[in-house]
C-alpha cells in the first residue's frame, strides 16, 4: 500500500491554507506563483492544433446515427456452410460479435435467422431445407425441440420471443406437400463408405453430413422403424410417428442405406462392420432406464421410464389402466411419463421429484401442461423405500429433500426427517438413463469404462480405436435431440477429416456456448397487437389428456409469416425496421415506416432528425441487427437546419468524410446531401 | 451607420469602383473570418463544451476566435445551450447590442431546434432560428469542442460569400442553393443543384 | 449628503453567474445591501417531461440536469428505480458506478475550483484546473462514448464495461492527480490575493447550513461533517476507507479548498475500488425494455459534487413515471446566497455566488 | 438507523402518529392530515430531523399530496410526511418558520402546482416568468406550446 | 515653423509607434497568455499569429459603430480619444537615449507622471458618458484607483530625481549609473506595481474586471472606438515600460548608439512581458485591498527608499 502512504494527509481543518499570513509568506507565495507560470510558459502546450492534428477519438463515440444496410436492398446472409467449415463461421461471427442470439444458444446453430427471413420471403420450403442443413428433422423438433433459441431470442427484451420452434413445424407442413419433387440422392464422389450404428438424431445427422460429402453411407437400426429415442421414447402426443418417419424417409432419399431390424451384436457383429466400411460411427444412445438402488424396486410394479414409454407408444398399453402411477423424477421424461401414464388410463398419476418447484429441470411449459391435464406434482420429496406387499407395489415412502445442491452447485441432495407414504401402484423410475454397449463392442478392441459407458473423446468424437467414432446422448449423456443432433455433425466432421487423411483437430473450432442475457417476461401492455408473438394453438386438456393426439395444432400459414416477419434479424447489419429505435428515442427523432407484406416487405422511410437527437445512444445499442450505429463523425456544421434531416439513403451512405456541411462544394463526397422531398 | 456601409456606397457610386468593391470584400471578408470574436452565450450543457474549445486542449485563440464577455466587441454569438422563454429575451437582446456585422452560431440541438427539449416540454423555445438569423448550426449535445472550430472554419468559408454592399449579390462559391426560409425547405434537389454548376446560384446577401 | 442606492442587474448572461441566473443587486457604493437570486432562466420542464417518458429514456434526460457531473443525477435517478422495481444491481456495476462518479466528482470539483480561481481573476488557475478535468473527461469518452452526457449509468446497472486498458490509465490518472491538486493548491489557494479574496467572505455559520438545507461540500466548508458516503451509506462505499474534509470558518476559501481535497480523497477511493474490482456482469439479469415498476413511491439520494441530490419517483405501475422530482442540492444552496453576500462587495458578491458552485441546469432543472 | 427502530421511535414518542406510519421501499412515511402537518412537522423536527431535504407535490386527481422529506444527521435516517390538499382550495401552512430551507422550495411548489403556502414570507414564483399561466406540473394543464411526442412505447 | 512642422511629425511618429506597439502588444499578450495557460494563442496569420491583428484591426475599423440610446453622444464619441492623447503626449518626453527624447524639456518627469493621468478624466467621462451601471462602477473604480496610485507612482519616480538632480529625463539618463539598479531596486518594483494599477491592468484591473463588470468602463464602445481604448491601454503599458527601462535600467545601458537603442527596446519588452506575466498569474484585488495595499505598503516602501537615497546622497 505504498500509494496511501504517498498520498497527502486531509488536514483536520482545510481553512488553514497552504500558506500563512503575513507580508513575507505573501510575498513569498506570489514569487511562487510567478515561478509556476513560468514554468507553464515554458512546458509544451496542452493544445491539439485542430484541423491539423487531431484528437483520436474513443471507438464507442456517439457520432451521429448511420445505417448498414435496410430490407428490401440488402439480403440478409444466410449461415450456410460445409458442415465441416460451419463452426469456423459461426466462430467468426461469434467474435465479431455478430452472432444471432438464437444461433448462438443453439447447439446445433440452426440458422432460425434465416428460416424466418425466408419464410416472411414466401420462401417456406428454402427454409426448410436452410433448417435441415444443422437440424436433420425439422418437423420433429419443431415439435419436440426445447428451443433454448427462443429463451435467448433477443425478442423477449422487447417483448415476446419468435416462435422459430414453431415456424420449423410449419416450413415442415408446406415442404410435406412438395418433397417428392425436391429429393434427389446426393452423388457419391469419395468410394468410401461410413456405417452408423443406430437411427437416432445424432447418427442422421451424422449420415446427412457424410451423405452431402459424397459417401456411401450405411445404418442400422435394432427396431423395426427408424428413429431410435424419437421413435422409442417421445410420446406420439408430441410426435405424430408419420413425421419422423417421412423425415427419415428424406434422408433415405438421399442416399441412405437404411437396414431396420437388424440388431449390431447379434444380427451384425461390430468387427465385420469395422472390416467393410471405411469408418463406423456408434450412435446408439442410452438403452436402458436407471433405477435407483433403494429397497423393493425388484418387486412387481416398479417400472423404467424408456420401458413404459416404449410400450405405451407402440402399443397404447402400459398395464396402468385403472392403477395409480407414481412417476419418481422431475426431467421431461419424468413429465413425458406422467402425461403418457394418462392417456393409457392411469387413474391418477402423481410426479414425485426431489426439486421444489421452482427448480425442476423439466422446462415449465411441460410441467404447466402436464398439470393442466391432471398429473399431481409433489415437491421436495426424495425416494427411500418401494412399500411391497407380496412382491407387489403398494406404494412409496417418500422423504422430505430439503435441499438439492450445495453451494457449488453440485448435486448433493440433503435429506430432512420426515417422510411420508404414498400409496401406489406402479412406480416408474425416471430419473434418467444409461448407455447398454457390451453386446455391440463384444470382439472389439473399444475401450469401456467401469460404469459401462463408451470412452469418447469429447470434442473429437473418436473412440479408442481408429475409425470407429460416437456421437450422441452416448457421448453426452442424457440431453436433448438438438444436443445429439450437434454431436452427430460434429462427428461426421470427424469421420470426414479421417477419412481424408487430415489431422482429426487441426484448426477444428471448439467454441464455448455464449451466455445470453436473460429476460424477466416483459410487460406487453399497451403494446400493438402485431408485436405479439403468435399463440400456438393447443388442444383442449380435457379432451387431449384421453388419447395421444397431438397436444400443439401448429400455426396457420397466416400467423407463420406474420411471426416470420417479426423477427429482428438479429446482427444482420441490414435494417429490418423493428421500429424499436424510434420507439426507444428519448427524442424521437426517427420516423420508421415499413411496408409488411410477403414478398413485397421494405423499409419505405427512414428518417433521422438530427436535429433533434440527443445522440444518447439509446437506439444503436438497442438496435437489434447492428444495423444502426453510430459513425464516429463529430464535425456537424450546417448551414442550414434543413440539412439536418437525413432519411434512408443518406443514412446508408459511408461516412467517408468528417463534415456533414452537405452539397457546399466543400463536404467530401459521400457526405449527406439535402433532404430530397418525398414526391 | 458603420463606416463600412458609406465606403461600399462611396465605391458603389464611383465609377470603376466596382473592381475596388471586390477587392475591399476580400480583404474585409478575410479579415473578418480570420477574427471572429465570439460572444458566449452559453446557457446549458453545451456552455461547458464551449470552455473545453477555448481552454488548453482546444485553444479557439489559434484561429483567432476569442470568447469576450462584452457583446459589444464580438462579432459572433454563439448560443449554446437550450434557450427557455424566460431566457429569450435576453438572448435578443444581447444580439441587439451586438454591432454589425454579426453573426449567429446555434451550437447543440438545444439551440438548433429543442433537441431533447421539443416534446413535451412548455417552457423551451424549439430553436435559436425562432428569434434570432442563425448563420451555422451545429449538431452534437453537446458537439465536441472540434465541432465548434469546424462550425466556425464553417462560417469563415459562409464569410467569404458576403458582401460589404448591401445592394450587390456575389455568386456563391458553393452549389449550396440557400433556401429563403429555412424551415420551408425549398432546397434545390441534388440532381439539380448538379447542374447549377455552370450557372451558380445567386442570392442577395442581408444582415 | 444624500446618497443613492444603485440597483444593478447581474445576468442572466454574465461571465460570472456560471450560467443563466439573474442577480438583482442593490448596491451602496460598492458594499451589496440587497440581493435577490432570479432564477428559471434554464427551467425546461424537464419533470413534466420525465412524466412522458419511460424509465429508460428518462436517464438521458436527467444527464441534462447537472450537466457537470451527468453521472450523479444519472446514478441518483437510476437508484430510484432501482427501488422502485426491486432491481438488484450486480456488484462490479456498483463498483464501476462509484469509479465512475468519483471520477465525476473530480471533473466537477475541477469546475468548481477553477470557477472560484477564474472569479477572483485568476484565469491561469481555471485552465490549470481544467486540464485536469480534460483528462478525466478522455477517460469518460473512451467508456461511454460522450464527453458530457453520458447516459452511463442505467436502471439495473451501467452501459459498457470498461475497455482494454482503462483500467490502468484510470490508476495513471489517479496517480497524478494529488500532485497536480497540490501544485494547484500552492498556486492559487496559497496565493496572497487570493487568500485575501476567498478568506472570511461569504460566512456561512453551521447551523444556517443545516437549517437552509445547504450540503456538500458547501456544507462542509461550514464545518458540517455530513457526507452521505459515510453517513448515510450507499452502493459500496461502506467499503471504502476514506476521510471527509471539512472547514472551519465556512468562508468562499474553505468552500473552494473542501472541493480541492475531495479531489484527493477520490482518488484514493478509485483506487481502493478499482483494486476490489472483479470480473462480472455489469447489468441485472432479466430486465425487460419496458420498466413499470409497481404503484407507489420512492426517494433515494447520493453525495453528487454539490450535496445530496435525491431523486423522488412515483409510480402508478404504467412504464412511465407518474412523477419525478428531483431535489437539487445546487438548487437548495443557491437559496442562501442573500444571507451570505449581503455586506460584501459586489467583487466578493460573485466570489461568493462562485464558491457555492451552483450549476443552472440543476437549479432551474 | 433502521426504518423499523425509526418507527418504533416515533411511535414511543407520539403514539397517535403510529398508525399513520408506513413503510414501503425501505421508507418510512407519516401521511398525516392536512390540519396536522405543520404540527406533525414540528414535532418531527423536535425529534431530530434537522434538515428539510424537499418540498414536493405530486398531483393526484382530486387532491394533491405534499410531500416532506425530512432527514436527520443525528438519527442518520430519512423518511417522508405526507398530505393530501385539496384541488379546489390548495392550501397548506408554510414551513419556513421552522426550516428556512423551506423557502424557496415551496415557492418551487407554488409556482409549477399552485399549491398556496400559508405563512410564507414570499410566494412568488420562482422558476417560470411572473406572467406565466397556469401551473405546469398539474396534470390538467394545457398549453398550445407543448408540441406533445408521438404515442408509442 | 519648422519646430511645428517637426512637433507634427513626431506626433505622428509617436502615435504610429504606439500604435504599432499596441498591435505587437496584444499579439504578444495573447501568446504570453497562452503559453502560461498551456496553450498556443493565435497561430494561423503570419509566423506564429504574429500577424492576427492584421485581420482583427481592419474588422474593428469596420464595425458598426454603436452608440447608445441613452448616452451622451458627444462625450460618448469623444472619450477615447481623450484617453489616447494623454498617452501618446506621454511618449514625448521618454530618452530614448543619453541626451536626446523627441520633446526634451526640464519638467520632463514631471509631465511624463502628471499628463497620463490625465486618462482618468477619459474614463470617467466615458462611463459617465455611456449611462451604464457597469461602466459607471467602473469608472469609479478608475479614479479612485489611479488617484491613490498616483502618490507612490510620484514618490517612487522621486529618488531618481534626487540622484539624477534635474528632472529632465535626458539629464537622468546621462547621470545613470549601473550601481542605481540595486540602490533604487524598491522604488523600480514600487514604480512597477503602480504603473501596472495606473493602466488598470492585473491583478488591479478592477475598472474592468471582466469576471464582475463584464468590460467595465468600456462596456457599451464598440468597434474602433474600444479600439482606441485598447491602445491607449497598451500605449501606457508600452510608454510605462520605456520610461523605466530608459530611467531606472539606464535606457541604452550597457551599449551607445544604435545597439543602445535595441538594447533599450528590448529591456521594454521585458517589463511589458513582465507586465503581461503579471496580470495572468495573479488573481484580482478588491477595491478597498487595492487601496490599502497602496496606502500600507507602497507609500511606507518608498518612503523608506527615499530615506535610503536621502543617506547615499551626500556621499556622491
Amino acid at each position: 500500500m505504498d500509494v496511501k502512504r504517498d498520498r497527502p494527509v486531509v488536514p483536520a481543518s482545510v481553512s488553514d491554507g497552504p500558506t500563512g499570513d503575513g507580508l513575507v509568506a505573501g510575498a513569498r507565495s506570489i514569487a511562487k506563483g510567478f515561478a509556476y507560470t513560468a514554468r507553464a510558459g515554458v512546458s509544451k502546450p496542452l493544445t491539439v492544433r485542430y484541423p491539423k492534428e487531431k484528437l483520436t477519438v474513443s471507438p464507442r463515440w456517439r457520432g451521429p446515427l448511420a445505417l448498414r444496410g435496410v430490407l428490401g436492398r440488402d439480403e440478409i446472409p444466410l449461415l450456410r456452410a460445409p458442415s465441416y467449415a460451419y463452426n469456423e463461421t459461426i466462430d467468426g461471427l461469434y467474435r465479431a460479435d455478430r452472432l444471432p442470439p438464437c444461433v448462438g444458444s443453439c447447439p446445433a446453430n440452426v440458422d432460425a435467422r434465416g428460416q424466418a427471413y425466408l419464410i416472411a420471403d414466401d420462401r417456406v420450403v428454402e427454409a426448410y431445407e436452410l433448417v435441415r442443413d444443422r437440424n436433420i428433422l425439422p418437423g420433429v423438433l419443431g415439435r419436440i425441440c426445447h428451443h433454448p433459441c427462443e429463451s435467448a431470442c433477443k425478442r423477449n427484451f422487447f417483448d415476446e420471443p419468435i416462435a422459430i420452434r414453431p415456424l420449423h413445424r410449419f416450413a415442415f407442413e408446406e415442404y410435406r406437400k412438395v418433397r417428392h419433387e425436391r429429393i434427389s440422392p446426393f452423388p457419391r464422389t469419395q468410394g468410401k463408405s461410413v456405417c452408423i450404428v443406430g437411427s437416432g438424431p445424432s447418427g442422421l445427422a451424422a449420415a446427412y453430413d457424410l451423405l452431402k460429402l459424397g459417401y456411401r453411407v450405411v445404418m442400422y437400426e435394432r427396431e423395426r422403424k427408424p428413429g431410435g429415442a424419437l421413435n422409442t421414447g417421445v410420446p406420439a402426443y408430441r410426435l405424430p410417428r408419420e413425421v419422423l418417419y417421412e423425415e427419415i424417409d428424406d434422408i433415405v432419399g438421399l442416399g441412405l442405406e437404411l437396414n431396420t431390424g437388424v440388431e449390431v451384436g447379434k444380427d451384425v457383429t461390430l468387427p465385420s462392420l469395422m472390416r467393410e466400411h471405411d469408418a463406423v460411427l456408434l450412435a446408439v444412445g442410452l438403452q436402458q432406464s436407471r433405477i435407483l438402488p433403494i429397497p423393493g424396486t425388484d418387486a412387481e410394479g416398479v417400472v423404467g421410464a424408456l420401458e413404459f414409454l416404449w410400450s405405451a407408444n407402440f402399443k397404447h398399453e402400459a398395464g396402468v389402466r385403472g392403477k395409480r402411477v407414481l412417476v419418481i423424477g422431475g426431467g421431461n421424461v419424468a413429465v413425458d411419463v406422467a402425461r403418457c401414464a394418462l392417456r393409457v388410463g392411469a387413474s391418477e398419476v402423481r410426479l414425485a421429484c426431489l426439486e421444489s418447484e421452482s427448480e425442476m429441470p423439466c422446462h415449465p411449459w411441460e410441467i404447466a401442461e402436464a398439470l393442466d391435464e391432471g398429473v399431481i406434482a409433489m415437491c421436495s420429496l426424495g425416494p427411500e423405500e418401494v412399500l411391497t406387499k407380496h412382491d407387489t407395489v403398494v406404494g412409496m415412502r417418500m422423504r422430505s429433500c430439503l435441499s438439492v445442491f450445495d453451494e457449488m452447485g453440485r448435486f448433493a441432495p440433503k435429506f430432512g426427517d420426515e417422510t411420508t407414504d404414498v400409496p401406489t401402484d406402479v412406480v416408474v423410475f425416471a430419473i434418467g438413463q444409461a448407455p447398454k454397449i457390451d453386446t455391440i463392442v463384444a470382439g472389439t478392441e473399444l475401450l469401456v469404462s467401469g460404469r459401462g459407458q463408451l470412452v469418447v473423446d469429447g470434442t473429437l468424437f473418436t473412440t479408442s480405436v481408429p475409425g470407429v467414432f460416437a456421437c450422441g446422448e452416448i457421448v453426452t449423456g442424457p440431453g436433448s435431440a438438438i444436443g445429439s443432433i450437434a454431436t452427430g455433425h460434429e462427428a461426421a466432421v470427424s469421420i470426414h477429416r479421417y477419412l481424408q487423411g487430415l489431422p482429426l483437430d487441426g484448426d477444428r473450432v471448439a467454441r464455448p456456448v455464449p451466455v445470453y442475457q436473460k429476460h424477466a417476461p416483459a410487460d406487453t401492455r399497451g403494446i400493438e397487437s402485431n408485436r405479439r408473438r403468435a399463440v400456438m394453438p393447443m388442444a383442449d386438456p380435457e379432451e387431449r389428456a384421453k388419447d395421444f393426439r397431438q397436444v400443439e395444432l401448429g400455426l396457420t400459414r397466416q400467423e407463420a409469416t406474420a411471426e416470420a416477419m417479426r423477427c429482428l434479424r438479429c446482427e444482420s447489419e441490414v435494417c429490418v425496421g423493428c421500429t424499436f429505435c424510434a420507439r426507444t428515442c428519448p427524442d424521437y427523432a426517427i420516423k420508421v415506416e415499413r411496408v409488411d407484406e410477403a414478398g413485397a416487405r421494405c423499409l419505405t422511410r427512414y428518417d433521422l432528425d438530427l436535429t433533434k437527437c440527443c445522440f444518447c445512444g439509446l437506439c444503436a445499442e438497442q438496435c437489434p441487427t447492428k444495423a444502426l450505429h453510430h459513425t464516429g463523425q463529430y464535425e456537424l456544421s450546417f448551414w442550414h437546419r434543413d440539412l439536418m434531416v437525413f432519411d434512408k439513403g443518406e443514412m446508408l451512405r459511408p461516412p467517408t468524410g468528417t463534415r456533414a456541411t452537405g452539397r457546399d462544394g466543400i463536404s467530401p463526397p459521400g457526405c449527406p446531401v439535402p433532404r430530397r422531398e418525398d414526391g | 451607420m458603420a463606416a463600412i456601409d458609406e465606403l461600399a456606397e462611396f465605391l458603389e457610386r464611383t465609377p470603376g469602383g466596382g473592381i475596388l468593391l471586390t477587392t475591399v470584400d476580400a480583404v474585409m471578408n478575410w479579415a473578418r473570418g480570420k477574427s471572429l470574436w465570439t460572444f458566449p452565450m452559453g446557457t446549458a450543457c453545451c456552455a461547458m463544451e464551449f470552455i473545453a474549445a477555448s481552454f488548453s486542449r482546444f485553444d479557439f485563440d489559434r484561429h483567432g476566435t476569442i470568447p469576450r464577455p462584452d457583446p459589444r466587441h464580438c462579432d459572433v454569438m454563439v448560443v449554446a445551450g437550450t434557450v427557455t422563454r424566460k431566457m429569450m429575451p435576453a438572448v435578443k437582446r444581447i444580439y441587439d447590442q451586438m454591432p454589425e456585422p454579426k453573426w449567429v452560431v446555434a451550437m447543440g440541438n438545444c439551440a438548433v431546434s429543442g433537441g431533447i427539449f421539443y416534446y413535451d416540454t412548455y417552457s423551451v423555445v424549439r430553436g435559436v432560428d425562432e428569434f434570432l438569423p442563425v448563420d451555422v448550426y451545429i449538431a452534437g449535445c453537446p458537439p465536441r469542442p472540434e465541432a465548434l472550430q469546424d462550425a466556425i472554419l464553417q462560417l469563415r468559408k459562409k464569410i467569404a460569400t458576403e458582401s460589404i454592399s448591401k445592394r450587390r449579390t456575389r455568386p456563391l462559391v458553393s452549389d449550396l442553393a440557400l433556401p429563403t426560409d429555412p424551415r420551408k425547405g425549398d432546397l434545390l434537389s441534388a440532381a439539380d443543384a448538379d447542374e447549377e454548376d455552370e450557372a451558380p446560384a445567386t442570392r442577395s446577401v442581408s444582415a | 449628503m444624500v446618497t443613492e442606492e444603485l440597483t444593478l442587474n447581474i445576468g442572466p448572461s454574465h461571465p460570472s453567474t456560471h450560467g443563466v441566473c439573474r442577480l438583482l443587486v442593490r448596491l451602496d457604493g460598492e458594499i451589496v445591501t440587497h440581493v435577490e437570486p432570479i432564477i428559471g432562466h434554464l427551467h425546461r420542464g424537464i419533470e413534466k417531461m420525465a412524466e412522458n417518458r419511460t424509465y429508460l429514456q428518462v436517464v438521458p434526460l436527467t444527464d441534462r440536469l447537472d450537466y457537470v457531473g451527468s453521472m450523479y443525477a444519472n446514478w441518483a435517478y437510476c437508484r430510484a428505480v432501482e427501488r422502485l422495481a426491486g432491481i438488484r444491481v450486480p456488484e462490479r456495476a456498483e463498483y464501476i458506478r462509484v469509479i465512475v462518479c468519483e471520477l465525476q466528482r473530480i471533473a466537477s470539483h475541477m469546475m468548481g475550483i477553477g470557477s472560484s480561481a477564474a472569479d477572483t481573476g485568476a484565469t491561469s488557475a481555471f485552465l490549470y484546473a481544467f486540464a485536469q478535468r480534460d483528462l478525466v473527461i478522455d477517460l469518460f469518452e473512451e467508456l461511454c462514448g460522450a464527453r458530457l452526457t453520458y447516459n452511463y449509468v442505467r436502471p439495473g446497472g451501467v452501459s459498457f464495461d470498461l475497455p482494454d486498458g482503462w483500467v490502468e490509465r484510470c490508476r495513471a490518472f489517479t496517480a497524478q492527480h494529488p500532485k497536480a491538486m497540490l501544485e494547484i493548491d500552492g498556486f492559487f489557494f496559497g496565493n496572497a490575493i487570493a487568500r485575501a479574496r476567498l478568506k472570511g467572505v461569504g460566512v456561512l455559520d453551521p447551523d444556517a447550513a443545516v437549517a437552509w438545507g445547504v450540503s456538500g461540500p458547501s456544507a462542509r466548508g461550514s464545518g458540517v461533517d455530513w457526507d452521505l458516503r459515510r453517513d448515510d451509506p450507499y452502493s459500496v462505499y461502506p467499503r471504502f476507507d476514506f476521510d471527509v474534509p471539512i472547514g472551519s470558518n465556512g468562508d468562499a476559501f474553505d468552500r473552494a479548498r473542501v472541493r480541492l481535497w475531495e479531489c484527493i480523497e477520490s482518488c484514493r477511493i478509485i483506487d481502493q475500488a478499482l483494486d476490489q474490482l472483479e470480473p462480472g456482469p455489469i447489468m441485472a439479469d432479466g430486465l425487460p425494455r419496458l420498466l413499470a415498476p409497481r404503484p407507489g413511491d420512492a426517494y433515494d439520494h447520493i453525495e453528487s459534487a454539490r450535496g445530496s441530490l435525491g431523486v423522488y419517483l412515483v409510480s402508478d405501475g404504467s412504464p412511465r413515471p407518474y412523477r419525478m422530482k428531483v431535489r437539487s442540492p445546487a438548487f437548495c444552496n443557491l437559496a442562501v446566497l442573500p444571507l451570505i453576500a449581503v455586506g460584501h462587495t459586489l467583487s466578493d458578491l460573485l466570489v461568493i455566488l462562485g464558491s457555492l458552485d451552483p450549476v443552472f441546469g440543476e437549479v432551474d432543472r | 438507523m433502521r426504518i423499523e427502530e425509526l418507527r418504533e421511535r416515533v411511535c414511543a414518542m407520539y403514539p397517535d402518529l403510529c398508525p399513520l406510519f408506513s413503510i414501503e421501499f425501505g421508507d418510512g412515511a407519516i401521511s398525516v392530515p392536512l390540519e396536522r402537518v405543520h404540527s406533525a412537522a414540528a414535532d418531527l423536527k423536535e425529534m431530530g430531523f434537522d434538515r428539510l431535504g424537499m418540498v414536493t407535490a405530486v398531483d393526484r386527481g382530486e387532491e394533491f399530496e405534499i410531500v416532506y422529506r425530512l432527514q436527520s444527521r443525528d438519527l442518520r435516517a430519512g423518511m417522508f410526511l405526507k398530505a393530501l390538499v385539496p384541488r379546489s382550495d390548495p392550501r397548506v401552512p408554510s414551513m419556513c418558520d421552522l426550516w428556512p430551507a423551506a423557502n424557496w422550495q415551496e415557492r418551487e411548489v407554488y409556482d409549477l402546482f399552485g399549491i398556496v403556502f400559508e405563512g410564507h414570507p414570499d410566494l412568488r414564483r420562482i422558476l417560470l416568468p411572473d406572467d406565466w399561466e397556469g401551473h405546469p406540473l398539474r396534470k390538467d394543464y394545457v398549453d398550445e406550446r407543448i408540441i406533445p411526442r408521438p404515442d408509442y412505447i | 515653423m519648422s519646430s511645428l512642422l517637426l512637433g507634427i511629425l513626431w506626433g505622428v511618429a509617436g502615435v504610429l509607434v504606439i500604435a504599432g506597439g499596441a498591435v505587437i502588444g496584444v499579439w504578444w499578450e495573447r501568446k504570453v497568455a497562452g503559453h502560461i495557460q498551456l496553450r498556443y494563442g493565435p497561430q494561423q496569420i503570419g509566423p506564429a499569429g504574429s500577424l492576427q491583428m492584421l485581420a482583427d484591426v481592419p474588422k474593428l475599423l469596420f464595425k458598426e459603430d454603436i452608440v447608445p440610446s441613452g448616452a451622451d453622444r458627444p462625450l460618448f464619441k469623444w472619450a477615447p480619444l481623450m484617453a489616447f492623447a494623454p498617452v501618446a503626449a506621454a511618449m514625448a518626453v521618454i530618452p530614448f537615449a543619453a541626451g536626446w527624447a523627441p520633446f526634451d524639456t526640464s519638467v520632463g518627469v514631471l509631465f511624463f507622471l502628471a499628463v497620463p493621468s490625465l486618462e482618468v478624466v477619459a474614463i470617467l467621462v466615458a462611463a459617465w458618458a455611456q449611462r451604464n451601471s457597469y461602466a459607471a462602477i467602473g469608472g469609479l473604480r478608475a479614479a479612485s484607483q489611479m488617484i491613490a496610485y498616483e502618490v507612490p507612482r510620484t514618490l517612487a519616480v522621486a529618488p531618481l530625481v534626487l540622484l539624477a538632480g534635474s528632472l529632465r529625463p535626458t539629464e537622468v539618463v546621462a547621470a545613470w549609473r549601473w550601481w542605481w539598479l540595486p540602490l533604487l531596486a524598491i522604488a523600480f518594483v514600487v514604480y512597477l506595481i503602480a504603473s501596472i494599477a495606473e493602466m488598470n491592468r492585473g491583478p488591479f484591473d478592477l475598472p474592468e474586471a471582466e469576471s464582475e463588470l463584464v468590460a467595465g468602463y468600456f462596456a457599451d464602445y464598440s468597434g474602433m472606438r474600444w479600439a482606441i481604448f485598447m491602445m491607449a491601454e497598451y500605449g501606457a503599458v508600452i510608454t510605462a515600460s520605456l520610461f523605466a527601462a530608459a530611467t531606472f535600467l539606464g535606457a541604452g545601458w550597457p551599449f551607445s548608439g544604435a545597439l543602445g537603442v535595441v538594447a533599450l527596446v528590448v529591456k521594454t519588452s521585458v517589463l511589458v512581458t513582465i507586465v503581461m506575466w503579471t496580470k495572468w498569474t495573479l488573481p484580482r484585488v478588491r477595491q478597498d485591498q487595492l487601496l490599502r495595499f497602496c496606502w500600507v505598503v507602497l507609500v511606507p516602501a518608498t518612503l523608506v527608499q527615499l530615506a535610503i537615497v536621502g543617506v547615499v546622497l551626500p556621499w556622491m
